[in-house]
């Protein structure tokens, strides 16, 4: 495993890199993780592959001066890892998710020469670079693709805890819903957790009872109920129409059953595009600190997996339409719903 | 071998128990052990920093395990002190962020709010169980998804639809300059001394008031306490009333001092579950949850440099947690171990 | 003469403590073999050995002749020792039946056989005339019916040698005079029986041979023909014992207690005290006498406190404490020491000082402003360990860990200290030796000489006949008759407990007999 | 949804999520009976969840369909090796049963965890592809081997009116196999001379010693079988709901198991009865939104709802609960 590597020296190489930036181009980088761990197949581990691949690219070892993470196995450790990383002089450290924001900002104003970044909040310190994305717009080309999809007129969301990033899912896709076909139905509910896998797929089981064919999660593990109803149903009638659309990462794997797949698409946001893209413009002494990068459809951050065919060519041409329309601000995507 | 040496040996040998497990599993696992506990031992009191947070940590740990205490010696099973902490944590963190007061009036306010709301999450299981005979696990159970389901509804309320409360002000924070000079900028706050005051006041409470000895009363012989004149309703009541007001006070240690706001919850801090474990390593008695609170402290946040320094995984210490809190509780085999050791020696 | 169980110096330690020190104990074929001592003598002990349920450190035992390892109660039940423990052994909400075949059960394909079970059980107890119900649970039925229920359970496992740990202490005069029918009957069947029991007269009523252990020790064995009650007191105890208390006429002035047409329910909502009037003077010692069952118990209850009062009214001085809460009643004047000592009377894992201050620990000068001075509860309890002769290694040494005798004297003595004006005493000697019930018999008569007043609850008539002033019969929740020692005997108690009715005198206290019916 | 859509969602769901707190809270009444205070249940399911999921991803391949049926197997042989230890420290080493029972919770998810991590390399495992088949409509032909063959013409029950879309519609054979464990468990706790023991024991331990009884060999029995009923259990929950076993698979389920035993009066037929209360507690705070008048109720009152009935139905009209008496206590001969 790769733990194993992680170099146990605390001091000494990896001293001089954060100084001397003019004459090695190369630069460290690492991430806290929040409880999740760098294999969520979510956002820390899209984190975790942008900075792999960062490293690779730059020929960077992981440990100390090349790539590193530490995972937190609760809220009160997000400040200990961040300083822990910042101690080891790593040009960048990442506070990976919005709960970091309070634990990043704190940090981040006590050791001001030290180099900060957060995604998916807002931290308003010249040595902290921000990230944020409109997940809104990509839920958006979701609620299209659902809108187009369905055969019952009926499309479900199942989202986790009531928060403004799950929240936008929400307004997207009930937006690109209503953008794409007024006449179908949204059926919309929060579980109220992002680990009660058994909750979403009574949550699921109630909206596919009730007649919706696709269900579209932002729940994390509460998400992984959801699957596994839509995997039962399908499993039990592989003629049946039912759908998933997944979310954050390609949860293509989640929707296998048997030869099958429940998987239509999944609203992908790009993480590790956007841990490369600090981590190159920090090399090249462009630190967009006191910064907030926003992420959409325009930059490529934000976007659909490919579908494998479940959406047809002709959905696609729409879907890409709407897209585009986005792209060039005609349709101006809500971040919450009315 | 004298009562005190045992009582003081077992857990000792324990820890060392403990530890051993830990490493032969490192060794089968190829990882190696003498890396491992250097890195827990440098994860612990590695620096002043470190030594600063695992402080921090032991904090809440201390009034958790106070709150499981206290109502085990009232004869009540306290699993709900989650559920207190979390409202406790709420109670403070909206109370800091609400109003701008005198530090000599906000603070106070801030930690009184704390107790209250614990308190009052203590009550109703406490009423439930004095009135309807109703068991207070299964009340303290449900009362802490109440809880988590309501703070991440009020939070969302105070902030507005956000996921977290602004952090408190100036103050109502229990951070300390001085603390954070003294460690290196590491999050120890006062809260630490009012959670060893806690101590103390749970000590007095027991050993040197009348409510105290009615409260024990009550906890052994529910019968002969209500012979005696005492109102064992009443004492099951205010049992779970303070134990809940400890849990409170818990979660003001978080709002007010480590995070200085309260966010939405995506599930239990763990805390006041691992109370239970703190609570009964210290066999329940007030000095006992600090060796407890101290004993479960450092370790937990010790391990966190397993992984940073030698690559092993936290999950080792939490196993090592485990094992030690086994062999504490079956004190009995390590004392009689000992009387065998003992007993042999005087032959000789 | 064979003897069918033979115990050679049998030794057992308790860590330091020697409970039995070479004591011998031979039971012959047909008899039934007493086993007398003072509490804590080691007579519980020494039988658990002979059961199997400790292992001696030394001695042998041997059963009709051959030396056996007695490893446990499985043993013992195969060499057919059965055995009747001080504390019962019944699962309280078992049936009948269930407790009876518990471990050795009747099944037919595995499924338990209730119905041959219950059969088996009738049979067993029409044959021995051991009258129990086999369906009934046993938190429902006396403590006479668990008494058999427990002789029962040794029959049924072919027990042919009894061992009958202090069966009479929770019974009353009848259920003894039933006890010790059965125990004939069962010698007459040819088994063997060794009884322990503080009443001598049970002893020379009932047994051949007498074994008397003192402290652990063996004192040796005697012919209950050849000796008295006399001999044996001062066998056990080492000194001359007075039976009878000696006491002076009582000169009673002022009422303290008046109950006036109480009706007190039980849990189930049935009324076991039914209009009852009664009314206690100082200076006087009032015995209740009645068999249990009769509302003895919650009669006590609702005086105290404990219990709601359904009806009728309390007076304590003239002032009413119908319904207050125990220390309101507590507080005007009443001590009481309960009827079951490890339910109400103690907090077994409390210190026994602590257990002293029980009533007394939340006022001055105990405490001030809810501080409470635990050097002041050690002293207070020191000082009533010394009083009233508690043998107990100090105050802080756990209540749990006193014999029956020495929890019962600490109970006495933190009431009596208190002088209240009206001590209920419920059942204060049961299950104690003839020394122990001498000493509280005295502490009860001092308090009346004091000008106290005692209500005495208890089954013993003999305790009653000897202690009262006035006797108070209760029968089926009612007072049906109040006489005085000096005018009536046991036959008549006996027949009024039992419900029957007789012309009652007016007895000083006015009217007490007026609504006086008997079924 | 109308009032029956409602019934016909709310009745399965519960069933479905009662299965596995049902077997769990089996195993807790097992061993309480016997007088041993089993807080590990949380502990037990989650090794149960970790061996079944490991089981059937590594041996889906050779045994098909029925791989979830002998995970189940494995879950229960890992969960009672685990059990043995708490067993061992409270029944023999006289610990606090409650700290042993901690220790086990703790034990159990550092140990699964660990274990994940060193096999998958990463913090949950892959999915599994053998899954329990679910039964949309439920008759005796689905009998396995011979219902094919009698029954194949014989209406399926779920085409009972009403009664058969609330119980014979999305049947899994698990929860068909909790039921009938509950049942069982009634049978032997109650009408076998084992269930006699076993509750004497937990009853009046010094009582059963008296008559014979190895007191010591019954607690272990009975907690060895709460060790297998909850590793049951939690190999039931990991693979119907989650597919995979992570850090928050089991998450509070077992703790809801012992609420389901103290609420069932520690009866295997009241905790069946109290798990399917919190199913169906849970499933109308999912229905609730789709139902009118309570769609509009802010979304907290649905999520609080399940708990908050609970404590209502315990308040108001369950009453008050008696625990075996011996439970909680290490025997010790001789001790009284
Ligand atoms: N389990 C025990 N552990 C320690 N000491 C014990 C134990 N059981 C008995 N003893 C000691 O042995 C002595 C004898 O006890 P035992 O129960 O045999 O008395 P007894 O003669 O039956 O008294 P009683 O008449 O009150 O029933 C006691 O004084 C006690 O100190
Ligand atoms: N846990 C214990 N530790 C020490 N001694 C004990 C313990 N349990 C019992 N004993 C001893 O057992 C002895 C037996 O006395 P005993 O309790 O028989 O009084 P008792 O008359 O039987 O009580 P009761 O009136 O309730 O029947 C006591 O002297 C006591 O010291
Ligand atoms: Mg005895
Ligand atoms: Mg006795």
């Amino acid at each position: 495993g790769s733990e194993e590597d992680t170099s146990t020296e605390n001091t000494g190489n990896g001293g001089d890199s954060g100084e001397a930036t003019e004459e090695s181009s190369n630069i460290s980088v690492a991430m806290v993780t929040d409880v999740g761990g760098i294999d969520d197949k979510s956002f820390n581990q899209s984190a975790w592959e942008g900075l792999q691949k960062f490293g690779e690219e730059n020929g960077l070892e992981e440990g100390d001066g090349g790539y590193a993470y530490l995972t937190s196995t609760s809220d009160a450790d997000y400040t200990t890892n961040l300083n822990n990383l910042a101690r080891r002089d790593f040009d960048v450290v990442y506070g990976i998710g919005a709960l970091m924001q309070g634990a990043v900002e704190e940090i981040a104003s006590q050791q001001e020469e030290q180099q900060f970044a957060i995604i998916d909040e807002v931290v308003e310190l010249p040595n902290v670079a921000s990230v944020m994305f409109k997940e809104q717009e990509g839920a958006f080309l979701a609620g299209v693709a659902a809108a187009l999809m369905t055969e019952t007129g009926k499309v479900g969301f199942v989202g986790g805890m009531e928060i403004p990033v799950i929240e936008r899912f929400e307004a997207g896709f009930k937006a690109g819903v209503e953008a794409a076909d007024p006449s179908v139905e949204v059926d919309s509910q929060y579980t109220g957790a992002f680990d009660k896998a058994e909750l979403g797929k009574t949550t699921a089981n109630r909206m596919y009872s009730g007649g919706a064919d696709i269900v579209f999660h932002a729940a994390g593990g509460t998400g992984n109920g959801v699957f596994t109803e839509a995997k039962e149903r399908k499993e039990a009638d592989p003629e049946a129409n039912i759908w998933v659309i997944g979310v954050d990462a390609d949860q293509y794997d989640e929707g296998q059953i048997g030869d099958q797949n429940v998987t239509m698409t999944s609203v992908l946001k790009g993480v590790e595009m956007a841990v490369i893209e600090i981590a190159e413009k920090t090399q090249a002494g462009e630190f967009p600190g006191g910064e907030t990068t926003v992420y959409g459809l325009a930059e490529d951050g934000i976007g659909l997996a490919d579908s494998r065919g479940a959406i047809p060519e002709d959905v696609m041409t729409q879907i890409e339409d709407f897209k585009q329309q986005i792209i060039d601000g005609e349709i101006e995507v809500p971040e919450t719903v009315e | 071998m004298s009562n005190r040496a045992t009582n003081l040996l077992v857990p000792i040998i324990s820890v060392l128990l403990g530890l051993l497990v830990g490493a032969i599993i490192m060794v089968v696992s190829g990882y190696s052990p003498i890396e491992g506990y250097v890195a827990l031992w440098n994860g612990i009191f590695g620096d002043l920093y470190t030594i600063g947070e695992t402080l921090r940590q032991i904090t809440p740990y201390l009034l958790a395990g106070l709150a499981v205490a206290f109502a085990f010696r009232s004869g009540l099973f306290n699993i709900g002190v989650e559920g207190q902490l979390i409202v406790g944590w709420f109670a403070a963190a909206y109370v800091g962020v609400a109003v701008e007061l005198p530090k000599i009036i906000h603070l106070p306010l801030a930690l009184l709010a704390a107790v209250v709301a614990g308190a009052l999450w203590g009550f109703v299981p406490g009423l439930l169980k004095a009135k309807f005979r109703v068991h207070e696990v299964i009340v303290t159970i449900m009362m802490n998804y109440i809880a988590l389901h309501t703070t991440n509804a009020l939070i969302r309320t105070v902030s507005g639809g956000g996921d977290r409360t602004e952090s408190i002000f100036e103050s109502a924070s229990l951070r300390s300059e001085f603390f954070q000079n003294l460690t290196d900028f590491s999050r120890l706050h006062y809260g630490i001394f009012i959670a060893l005051a806690m101590v103390a006041v749970m000590w007095f409470i027991l050993e040197k008031t009348t409510l105290g000895f009615e409260l024990k009363a009550v906890g052994f012989n529910q019968n002969a306490s209500e012979y005696a004149g005492m109102n064992v309703n009443k004492n099951i009541i205010l049992a779970m009333v303070i134990s809940g007001a400890f849990a409170g006070l818990g979660g003001a240690m978080e709002a007010l001092g480590t995070f200085e706001y309260v966010s939405s919850k995506g599930g239990f801090t763990g805390i006041g579950f691992d109370g239970i474990a703190v609570a009964l390593l210290g066999m329940n008695t007030p000095l006992g949850v600090v060796f407890g609170a101290s004993l479960f402290g450092s370790l937990k946040y010790g391990a966190l440099n397993m992984p940073n320094e030698a690559g092993i995984p936290v999950e080792i210490v939490e196993i090592v947690i485990a094992v030690i809190i086994f062999f504490v509780a079956s004190g009995y085999i390590i004392r009689l171990f000992l009387l065998r050791a003992a007993n042999k020696k005087e032959a000789k | 003469m064979e003897y069918v169980i033979e115990m050679l110096n049998i030794r057992k330690e308790f860590g330091s403590f020697v409970a039995n020190d070479n004591i011998t104990l031979q039971l012959k074929k047909g008899e039934i073999h007493a086993l007398l001592g003072e509490n804590g003598a080691g007579k519980s002990t020494l039988m658990n050995v002979l059961f199997g349920l400790y292992q001696p450190e030394g001695g042998e035992i041997r059963v009709r002749g051959e030396k056996v390892n007695i490893a446990n109660p499985n043993v013992a039940n195969d060499l057919g020792i059965g055995m009747v423990h001080q504390h019962f052994m019944l699962v309280e909400n078992f049936s009948v039946t269930e407790n009876i075949v518990l471990g050795s059960e009747p099944t037919k394909f595995g499924v338990t056989n209730k119905k041959d079970a219950a059969k088996e059980v009738q049979a067993l107890s029409e044959q021995y005339g051991l009258n129990v119900d086999p369906h009934a649970i046993i938190e429902d039925i006396s403590v006479g019916m668990q008494q058999r229920v427990e002789i029962l359970k040794t029959l049924y496992r072919g027990a042919e040698i009894l061992i009958f740990d202090e069966p009479t202490a929770s019974l009353t005069p009848q259920e003894i005079i039933e006890l010790i029918q059965i125990m004939k009957r069962l010698i007459a069947e040819g088994k063997s029986i060794i009884l322990i029991t503080h009443k001598l007269k049970e002893i020379m009523d009932v047994s051949d041979r007498v074994t008397v252990i003192r402290k652990g020790q063996g004192v040796g064995t005697v012919t209950t023909s050849e000796t008295n009650p006399n001999e044996l007191a001062s066998l056990m105890v080492g000194r001359q014992v007075e039976f009878k208390t000696e006491k002076g006429p009582a000169s009673p002035n002022g009422e303290i207690l008046d109950i006036k047409d109480l009706v007190v329910t039980d849990y189930r909502g049935v009324e076991k005290v039914k209009k009852l009037n009664l009314k206690v003077r100082k200076g006087e010692i009032v015995g209740i006498a009645g068999i249990d069952g009769n509302g003895q118990s919650e009669l006590i209850e609702a005086i105290t406190g404990l219990r709601k009062v359904k009806s009728g009214k309390v007076l304590i001085h003239g002032k009413d404490v119908t319904g207050l809460k125990p220390r309101k009643v507590t507080e005007s004047g009443v001590g009481h020491i309960p009827q079951d000592r490890h339910k109400h009377g103690l907090v077994l894992d409390f210190p026994i000082g602590h257990n002293i201050a029980l009533q007394t620990y939340y006022a001055q000068p105990i405490s001030k402003s809810g501080i409470i001075d635990y050097n002041k509860i050690n002293e207070k309890a020191a000082q009533i360990i010394k009083d009233f002769d508690v043998r107990t290694q100090g105050p802080h040494e756990p209540a749990r860990a006193l014999s029956g005798g020495n929890q019962q004297k600490a109970i006495i003595g933190r009431e009596v200290d208190r002088n209240p004006e009206l001590l209920i005493a419920a059942l204060p000697t049961r299950g104690l030796d003839v020394g122990a019930i001498e000493f509280i018999h005295k502490r009860l008569i001092e308090q009346r000489d004091n000008g106290k007043a005692v209500l005495l609850i208890s089954f013993e008539l003999d305790e009653v006949m000897n202690v009262s002033d006035r006797i108070a019969v209760i029968h089926d929740g009612e007072i049906v008759d109040i006489v005085t020692p000096e005018e009536t005997t046991e036959q008549e108690l006996g027949l009024l407990m039992a419900g029957q009715s007789k012309n009652s005198k007016e007895q000083g206290v006015k009217k007490e007999g007026e609504d006086q019916h008997v079924e | 949804m109308s009032f029956l859509e409602v019934l016909y969602f709310i009745v399965p769901s519960a069933i479905f999520y009662a299965a596995p707190l049902i077997l769990v809270a089996l195993g807790g009444v097992f061993s309480e009976r016997s007088g041993v205070v089993n807080i590990g249940l949380e502990g037990l399911m989650v090794i149960g969840a970790f061996v079944g999921i490991l089981f059937n991803l590594l041996f889906a391949d050779q045994f098909g369909g029925l791989t979830p049926w002998l995970a189940l197997i494995a879950a229960m042989v890992a969960a009672l090796l685990l059990s043995l230890v708490h067993a061992v420290a409270s029944i023999s080493f006289r610990a606090d049963q409650v700290v042993s029972g901690v220790a086990i919770n703790l034990l159990a998810i550092a140990l699964a965890l660990y274990l994940v991590k060193r096999i998958f390399d990463k913090g949950q495992t892959d999915f599994i592809t053998e899954r329990f088949q679910r039964y949309d409509s439920f008759g005796l032909s689905d009998i396995p081997f011979i219902g094919p063959r009698l029954f194949s013409n014989v209406p399926d029950f779920s085409d009972i009116p009403i009664i058969g879309p609330m119980f014979f519609s999305q049947v899994y054979m698990t929860s068909v196999f909790a039921i009938a464990m509950a049942f069982v468990a009634w049978f032997v706790i109650y009408k076998t001379p084992f269930g006699l023991r076993l509750r004497s024991v937990g009853e009046h331990p010094m009582a059963a010693d008296t008559m014979g009884i190895n007191v010591t060999r019954m607690r272990y029995v009975a907690v060895m079988i709460s060790g297998a009923l909850a590793g049951i259990g939690g190999a039931i929950y990991a693979q119907t709901v989650t597919g995979d076993f992570g850090h928050a698979t089991i998450n509070g389920q077992g703790f809801m198991a012992l609420a389901a035993m103290i609420f069932g009066k520690w009866h295997p037929l009241g905790a069946m009865g109290a798990a399917l209360f919190f199913g169906l507690a849970q499933s109308l705070s999912i229905a609730g939104s789709s139902i009118p008048f309570i769609e509009d109720v802010p979304n907290v009152f649905l999520l609080i709802l399940p708990y908050v009935l609970t404590i209502l139905a315990l308040a108001g009209f369950i009453g008050r609960a008696n625990a075996p008496k011996a439970n909680g206590k290490p025997y010790i001969k001789g001790q009284r």
